[in-house]
């Protein structure tokens, strides 16, 4: 399937990552938006009404972030892509019905533009303290898809991918962006709408009767119908069997739960896509994502010509985890650094993928360091003098940057 | 069945006659229809279905009038009523 | 089938599965009965009435769907055999809106419970009908939360005892249509399960009108609510309603409060014209946005 | 009915609060006793199944003690009533579910940001979703870590038995009042529903944390001003204080930061809330440890599933295989220092979780490659085979190489349901 809308963009622009990813999601074929307005992702939504006339799209204000997931999931069921748009706090609020779109397996897109947290935090800086929370946040076992843009390009790009997986393993995809990207202005390079590859939605073919709304395919992926073609389908939140209907059962809770991640798992390797570079040679490799990646890519270029063999991981999808790419990179370097713009959560998961066998450094920076590569160079050339591998995270804390 | 007379030259009113059909095994014995029903024509009978409730009976067949409310009030889909025969209501 | 034709018959078959024989068949998933409700729920006849309504309303059902939230009435979009949803804890509308807003030619209906959509829906309840989204909601109240055995909900008359109001119910309940009316629902009415006809044309009126329709269906809780108030059981407390509800079309609706065993004032309250959110959405954008 | 300050300054428990006595009743009827007894003033709630009982104890026994129940109109709510019920001066917590903390996510930031003493307790069920209401589950447990955005720590612990869950709830509100953070106490359906003995101490037998009152002039009070373990008093609304309490990242005073170039914000508040947990984690840490000292296979475990393993370990035993048992009480913080130990020593971790595998990775994270740690998954609504955790117990102590991921057992039900169908 080809997107065919004239009114979709192409050639080049200058787009902000916010507008990028509104551009992106036209460009997918989402049609419906259901969002409560939310700092740092206000651009979104000005930007999806400016153009919703002319793709014939739908915005609706819900009263709050709740409602606004529970409207998203409801309009895919109809038969349109559909997503919403929030930030941390607002996220925390969808959680529940994050859970719900896994159970219903419903495909829906929810961008998150991080701000720094906890609770309030500040609205309008960066933040990426909600990755882990987008992997566990809502309660029972799921694993779902998260990618991880760090320029307007990739905000475009990504958001395509986002509503391609969430078609291909009828699954939420979560896009977490933070205020530096969605606010950074950037060249976003466009292919015309028919080269654009737009994953369609799988919709069941046969007897209306014989349908039954979680029989699942080999890939452990049920098939959709959309609502109002008289399948006369139910679809529930409780634990359920093929037909949709509720059974409390341990063995029903098997068969209803562990599909739902090996969808996903089994196909990780193919998912967990990452762009490396000068790993070749690499005795530090740099692990990133979003906003971080900037200042990796700035560090390593100044690393190598002070001589130092420094390569780059740049993270595209969160999760699944690529656990094996860092394992293998673990047993080849001397020292994995990590920086977040948070106080330690994906360097969790790279120290237990490292299985000991390089040290992993962790720092947590601010937005004043996203341009500014100088203290990931002291920090490089810090970790340099470590002789040993250490167990644990190292931290190398520079205490007046504290108050 | 013909009627000689006509009064004011119209037709009798008709009162239908409905049959009742029960579905003993869905009872949970609430006992709605058997207090509802407006010709009394159900009862809880003794008997037990196999979830141990007494399902109700029909005690008086030929007064239904299939007027439905048996099968409205029903919380179980239980019990419902379907026309028999139209009957001339014979005065 | 043969089942199937013996019902066409009238002849009640003896001995082959009854699931097929039931008149509401076509609109009722009867694969799933018996369905989980107590002896004595009014909920079943709720069911009953809609599933008439549905059927009198004319409508096409192809085209109509059900959704609801948690709760023992948060079961009946798994009995009614149209697309249905159950969703979690008081998103019913909201989901709902979703449903409407992306395909206006859907007819929603939220089948839920007093507690699920008046307590935590509340926001999403008084919002849709602030907006006047094409749905028709069916709020079955029968004052307590049964699903979770017996804690106070918003709709507990003052005084009533409830597990978690084990010295009775301090604080006053919610009016149903009051809210409803006030928050800009277009048809507005309550009735008890006992008036069950005038339920059902009740429904089949509201399935018809556009707009935010609200219809509170009192129903006996013959397993909580009854027991914990030392009120019977369900056949008691339809005689309740029997004796203690009066009819009273058109009446203003801040008069509509229910006390604990007071009397019950049913009726249709509210029938006026109002926009409906897709209306007034495409109205306004024809205006607003210029190609 | 009123509300009766200042009781949590005693350093034992009023008499008042205590049912003191021996009962057989259920975890979750013994959590409603063990809030009363240990000071809780107040829940809001929202009844959500497997943990209703909770609440309906503490509300039938409240009153007498001059406590208050408030049936909310939905989680968000309740959590956010009890962090108000906090801040001015009493001892809070609130009672939910799976869906329920779900909802609570934004609030529980909240409560971390503003650093208000509260405790949730949280009947976990089989999830995700709607899932099994009735039946049991292990599945919240990243969540209670994870669950909210931006960076926080809580305190995790997770009683195995009714007596412990009386014992535990204690133990939460003063790791609350100690650490003024919320904290969780992650039970589950079947330690809920579950009946046994339960021993209700006498008052001066239980020992309650006061809540850090500050006491110094009140010209001087910064309400976020932190002591010497991080942890900063707290005064109680009304008390003229003029607090100003924000969810915005705040300074000492209070008061939200607004952006000034060229300085980090977020450095000020947020790494002073995971500080203070992790610096102080080892004061916090509790752990059960059972025949540890020559065992080279460890069964860790926590909830129900510790009890489960048990009887694992034991068959285990009697084949001769050398097996430890640890339990993690608190969960959160993880013990990293401990496991670490371990792995050094032992050859490999089994771990069962009534979930498709949360906490393991937190063991195969401090293992550092070490020991090989094995998976007992289980999807909830029911409990291990101990015969399952056997057969991973023995595989663990077999297995030469040192595997570098996680190894997924497949579990009898699995085989079952995806070998012959769900009937």
């Amino acid at each position: 399937m080809k997107t065919n809308t004239p009114a979709i963009l192409t050639g080049t622009h200058t787009l902000s990552g916010n507008e990028a990813c509104i551009e992106g999601a036209f460009a997918a074929g989402c049609r419906f938006l259901a969002a409560y307005p939310i700092m740092p992702a206000l651009e979104t939504i000005d930007r999806y009404l400016q153009r919703s006339s002319e793709v014939d799209a739908t915005f609706i204000q819900m009263e709050d972030e709740i409602s606004a997931l529970a409207a998203v999931i409801g309009a895919s069921w109809t038969g349109k892509k559909s997503m919403t748009i929030t930030s941390g706090p607002g996220l925390s609020n969808m959680m529940e019905h994050l859970g719900l779109s896994v159970m219903l397996e419903t495909p829906c897109v929810i961008i998150d533009v991080q701000r720094a947290g906890p609770s309030i935090g500040i609205p309008n800086r960066p933040g990426q303290g909600d990755v882990m929370q987008a992997r566990w946040g809502s309660h029972g076992d799921y694993e779902l898809i998260v990618l991880s843009p760090s320029s307007p390009q990739e905000m475009f790009d990504f958001t395509i991918k986002a509503f391609n997986f969430s078609e291909k393993y009828r699954s939420p995809v979560l896009i977490m962006a933070d205020e530096y990207v969605a606010h950074q202005k950037g060249e976003v390079k466009i292919q015309p709408a028919n080269k654009i590859k737009i994953e369609p939605r799988k919709y069941f073919k046969g007897e209306k009767d014989k349908y039954l709304p979680f029989k699942r395919d080999k890939n452990f992926v049920p098939r959709m119908v959309d609502i109002g073609e008289n399948y006369k389908f139910h679809v529930t939140g409780l634990t359920h069997d093929d037909r949709g209907y509720p059974v409390m059962t341990e063995k029903c809770q098997e068969y209803n739960v562990h599909p739902l991640l090996w969808k996903i798992l089994n196909d990780r390797d193919e998912i967990a896509e990452f762009k490396e570079s000068n790993t070749d040679d690499a005795e530090i490799v740099i692990i990133s994502y979003g906003a971080s990646s900037n200042t990796a890519q700035k560090a390593m270029k100044q690393a190598r010509e002070l001589g130092i063999k420094v390569g780059s991981l740049k993270l595209d999808t969160v999760w699944p985890f690529p656990d094996k790419k860092i394992t293998e990179l673990a047993e080849k370097v001397k020292t994995l650094i990590v920086p977040e713009i948070n106080y330690g959560q994906i360097v969790l998961e790279v120290e237990r993928c490292s299985y000991g066998q390089a040290n992993v450094v962790f720092v947590s920076h601010g937005e004043t360091e996203i341009d500014n590569p100088d203290n990931l160079i002291s920090i490089i050339k810090q970790s340099q003098k470590e002789k040993q591998v250490k167990k644990g995270i190292i931290e190398y804390r520079n205490e007046t940057r504290r108050g | 069945m013909k009627y000689w007379g006509k009064p004011f030259g119209k037709e009798l009113p008709k009162t239908p006659t409905g049959e009742i059909h029960i579905l003993k095994e869905r009872c949970k014995g609430c006992g709605f229809c058997v207090e509802y029903c407006p010709k009394d024509v159900l009862e809880l009978s003794d008997e037990y279905n196999s979830k141990g409730y007494h399902p109700p009976q029909a005690i008086n067949k030929d007064n239904c009038v299939n007027c439905g409310l048996c099968g409205m009030i029903c919380p179980e889909f239980a019990i419902w009523t379907t026309l028999k025969e139209e009957a001339v209501h014979e005065n | 089938m043969e089942s199937k034709e013996m019902a066409e018959k009238n002849v009640l078959p003896k001995d082959v599965p009854t699931m097929d024989v039931h008149p509401m068949d076509d609109v009722l998933r009867m694969d799933r009965i018996p369905h989980i409700w107590c002896p004595g729920c009014g909920i079943g006849t709720a069911v009953t009435a809609f599933a008439e309504g549905l059927k009198k309303a004319e409508i096409d059902l192809q085209k109509t769907c059900i959704v609801s939230g948690i709760g023992c009435t948060g079961r009946v979009a798994g009995y009614v055999k149209l697309d249905s949803f159950h969703t979690t804890h008081g998103r019913g509308i909201a989901f709902a809106t979703g449903i409407q807003v992306a395909n206006p030619d859907l007819k929603v209906i939220v089948f839920s419970g007093d507690g699920d959509i008046m307590s935590i829906g509340g926001n999403h309840f008084i919002h849709a009908a602030r907006r006047n989204v094409n749905m028709l909601v069916i709020c079955v109240n029968n004052f307590i939360y049964a699903m979770t055995g017996g804690q106070v909900a918003p709709t507990t008359p003052h005084a009533a005892y409830a597990t978690t109001s084990p010295f009775g119910a301090v604080e006053p309940p919610f009016n149903i249509p009051y809210i409803a009316d006030s928050s800009g629902a277009v048809y507005v009415a309550r009735w008890t399960v006992l008036q069950v006809r005038r339920l059902t044309d009740s429904i089949a009126e509201a399935l018809k009108k556009p707009g935010f329709s609200v219809i509170e269906v009192i129903s006996p809780c013959a397993m909580y609510y009854s027991r914990i108030n030392r009120l019977g059981d369900g056949l008691d407390m339809m005689k309740f309603y029997h004796d203690n509800t009066e009819i009273r079309h058109g009446e203003d609706t801040k008069n509509l409060d229910i006390g604990f065993q007071t009397k019950i004032i049913v009726g249709k309250f509210v029938d006026r014209e109002r926009p409906t959110y897709m209306d007034s959405y495409n109205k306004w954008l024809s205006g607003t946005v210029k190609d | 009915m009123a509300f009766r300050n200042s009781e949590g300054l005693k350093m034992k428990a009023n008499p008042r609060d205590v049912r003191t006595g021996t009962y057989y009743m259920d975890g979750d009827i013994a959590a409603g006793y063990g809030a009363l007894a240990a000071g809780c003033r107040f829940i809001g709630g929202y009844p959500i199944t497997p943990s209703t009982e909770a609440a309906e104890s503490f509300a039938r026994i409240a009153p007498q003690s001059g406590a208050v129940f408030v049936q909310m109109e939905d989680e968000l709510a309740s959590v956010a009533s009890i962090m108000g019920a906090s801040w001015s001066g009493v001892k809070t917590m609130t009672i939910t579910s799976g869906p329920g903390y779900s909802l609570m996510m934004e609030a529980i930031g909240l409560g971390a940001m503003m650093e208000a003493p509260f405790v949730i307790l949280n009947i976990q069920r089989g999830g995700p979703s709607t899932g099994v209401p009735t039946k049991t589950g292990q599945a919240d447990m990243m969540q209670s870590r994870w669950g909210s955005h931006g960076d926080y720590e809580v305190i995790a612990i997770s009683p195995d038995s009714p007596q412990e869950l009386f014992d535990f709830m204690i133990k939460a509100f003063n790791l609350a009042e100690k650490y003024r953070c919320p904290v969780m106490v992650m039970s589950d359906e079947c330690v809920g529903h579950m009946s046994e003995k339960v021993v209700v101490p006498p008052a001066e037998e239980i020992e309650l944390e006061p809540r850090r009152i500050y006491t110094g002039p009140k010209e001087e009070y910064l309400p976020f001003k932190p002591d010497q373990d991080l942890v900063p008093k707290m005064v109680k609304a009304g008390d003229g204080y003029n607090l100003y309490v924000s969810g915005a990242s705040h300074d000492e005073r209070g008061y939200p930061i607004i952006y000034q170039k060229g300085k980090n914000q977020s450095d000020s508040t947020a790494r002073r809330l995971v500080d203070k947990i992790r610096l102080n984690a080892d004061k916090i840490i509790e752990l059960h440890e059972e025949k540890l000292d020559d065992a080279e296979v460890v069964v860790v475990s926590y909830g129900i599933t510790s009890r489960v393993a048990v009887r694992g370990i034991e068959l285990a035993r009697k084949k001769g295989i050398k097996v430890g048992k640890l339990r993690l009480v608190t969960v959160w913080p993880f013990p990293d220092q401990r496991i670490s130990e371990l792995a050094a020593k032992v050859k490999a971790f089994v771990v069962p979780e009534i979930n498709y595998g949360q906490v393991v990775y937190d063991v195969e994270r401090c293992s550092h490659g070490e020991a090989n740690v094995v998976l007992v998954p289980h999807g909830g609504a029911g409990v291990h085979d101990p015969e399952d955790i056997l057969e991973a117990i023995e595989y663990a102590a077999t297995e030469k190489k040192k595997i570098r991921k996680v190894i997924i057992r497949k579990t009898r039900l699995e085989k079952k349901v995806f070998g012959g169908g769900l009937k």
